[in-house]
């Protein structure tokens, strides 16, 4: 059985493994994107198809499926303030079976939404003003422009660090990268990364690399990897939009009807 | 308030009905009992006595116009009856359904509050940004201030009650109601654990 | 076309009558006799007479809902009598005032001069359409050209000013300790949106 080849159909994604992996190393398919357990079903169910544990393809499996979740976990919960490592078993047990259970419930309301809304969908009402309504006269209340500086000096407010202080390793905050490299961008039209990082350690190097995925979230830059483990090139971004991948969905407003 | 000194003015209920009716025909928005006893000059007990009289003539099988109590007021809206033809004639609200990801997202957002998009990734396990910015287009979702961390909260909105035919987000079913609870969980996982050689 | 084959079930014009309730009061804009007939599924001349059954019904002083015929078609309308109730339930005035998102984004348009959506989406950390789009309504602000790449810039508008009560965008309280010029606050700006949690 080649694990590479192991053929996925998730949300974000269509294709074998080896792909998905080389997309999110080639951060053209974010990690948070991805559902994991998806790729672990599959996985299993192919497994379950065969009279014999493939061992090999297990291990193979458990590494690379291990490396997205930590990519896919520091993304998603560089904040998080509850660590399961930090826990005794007993309390990551608790800690756990909480958070399954959430997520349950969630699956739940979902699907008791969905059900409502099958329901109601013989309910039509008016969407918009009335044909021959009185129109609104637009009256806004009159506003002091202090709330104007109160909400720019909110948005210019630094954000509460993080507390790491309960973790064993010591982060280098990830601000300290992005800043250094706006001003590299400023001075450079473009750099190597690994270059840039190359005398750091491995923790500071990961943080480097997060610093850079920040940027690119925040649309200031291009990450340009010609293959898998090639010089990962920086450059600014020309636009800079996030571009938001578009949902599937038919689109319809408060406006439509 | 000055509103209650108009109240000398004893009319007839069935002149409150007909101001009622007006005022629910032209609004854009289910309206209170409160807000429609500012603009009629009456007292919100009249008003609620004028619209038990006003649901049981705009009710399912004797009109085409039906009143209903939803996203915490009155609303006119189509009988269900009518529903075929209202269907050639316009856009439903929810055409063809809200993918699995924007009903997820919908749930927490309703059943949590004001939550923000780190909250919704936490439990959905994948990033909300997309879902949640599509949910704000259709105007189901909508910023509801910051937390402390500086993170943009979201709640749904009332057109979100109004497509779910709810009169209030404490409609929605306790959540104790649905699903396992921790216990049983935790019962399952310590069943699979002690199945696994040591 | 198909639907005349369906004239054959001639059900009675009282039926007809409650199906032209419901298109009416879900209607945003003036019906046609021969819209109502498309989705009724019956014809014209039948809807003319259904028509004048509840021209009969809505009518001024029996009802506060009158069914008025105008220019484009067919459309209910609240009563003249009710007509000052309609005006305080309109009037009323709108002290909501402005969402935290709102003023947020005035705030960005307003220090920064003319932005983009985007420019407001990365400094405010949420994608920022439906935002812009309600303060264009509301008339707050308004385009302003293109940027270099195409996308649309939004401008503070004189009702802006007027609203909070500033002679000109030159009356705004400094904000100096923030940055000495524009592009410094608009550098430290991004720089925290992009520490925030998203």
């Amino acid at each position: 059985m080649h694990v590479r080849e192991l053929e996925l159909d998730l949300d974000a994604f269509e294709g074998p493994f080896d792909l998905l992996l080389t997309l999110v190393l080639r951060e053209e398919l974010e990690p948070r994107d991805v559902d994991v357990a998806a790729v672990v079903v599959t996985f299993v169910e192919r497994l379950a198809e065969r009279e014999r544990l493939d061992l090999d393809a297990c291990g193979e499996f458990l590494v690379l499926v291990a490396a997205l979740l930590e990519l896919k976990a520091r993304e998603l919960f560089p904040d998080e303030d509850v660590e399961l490592g930090d826990l005794d078993p007993e309390e990551a047990a608790e800690e756990l079976a909480r958070r399954l259970e959430e997520f349950r419930r969630m699956k739940e309301a979902a699907r008791w939404l969905t059900e409502r809304l099958e329901q109601e969908r013989d309910r039509f009402f008016r969407l918009g003003p009335a044909p021959l309504a009185p129109r609104a006269e637009p009256r806004i209340a009159p506003q002091r422009p202090e709330t104007l500086v109160a909400a720019l000096r909110a948005l210019a407010a630094e954000p509460p660090q993080v507390s790491l202080g309960h973790m064993a390793l010591r982060f280098p905050p990830v601000t300290q990268f992005v800043e250094r490299f706006r001003a590299l961008l400023r001075r450079r039209r473009r750099f190597d990364f690994d270059q840039e990082v190359g005398g750091l350690s491995r923790i500071e190097q990961a943080v480097a690399f997060l610093a850079l995925l920040e940027l690119r979230k925040g649309g200031e830059l291009r990450i340009d990897q010609a293959a898998p483990f090639a010089p990962i090139r920086i450059e600014p971004a020309a636009e800079g939009v996030r571009a938001r991948d578009e949902e599937g969905e038919d689109s319809w407003n408060a406006r439509s009807a | 308030m000055e509103r209650t000194l108009r109240l000398i003015s004893t009319h007839p209920l069935d002149d409150l009905a007909r101001t009622l009716e007006a005022l629910l025909v032209v609004a854009s928005q289910p309206l209170s009992a409160e807000e429609m006893a500012d603009a009629a000059g009456d007292d919100a007990e009249r008003v609620e006595d004028a619209l038990g009289l006003l649901e049981e003539r705009y009710t399912e099988g004797r009109s085409g116009i039906v009143l209903e109590q939803v996203a915490g007021g009155w609303a006119f809206r189509a009988s269900r009856e009518e529903a075929e033809a209202c269907a050639r004639l316009f856009e439903r609200p929810v055409e063809r359904g809200l993918s699995g990801a924007a009903l997820e997202t919908l749930a927490v957002v309703a059943y949590l509050g004001p939550c923000t998009r780190p909250d919704i990734a936490r439990i959905r396990g994948v990033a909300a940004d997309s879902v949640v910015a599509g949910l704000v287009e259709r105007g189901l979702v909508a910023e509801s201030g910051r937390d402390e961390g500086g993170a943009v909260r979201y709640r749904t909105t009332p057109l979100f009650e109004r497509v779910f035919g709810l009169e209030s987000l404490s409609a929605l079913p306790r959540l104790d109601d649905l699903g396992e609870t921790t216990d049983d969980i935790r019962d399952r996982l310590e069943a699979i654990a002690a199945r696994r050689p040591a």
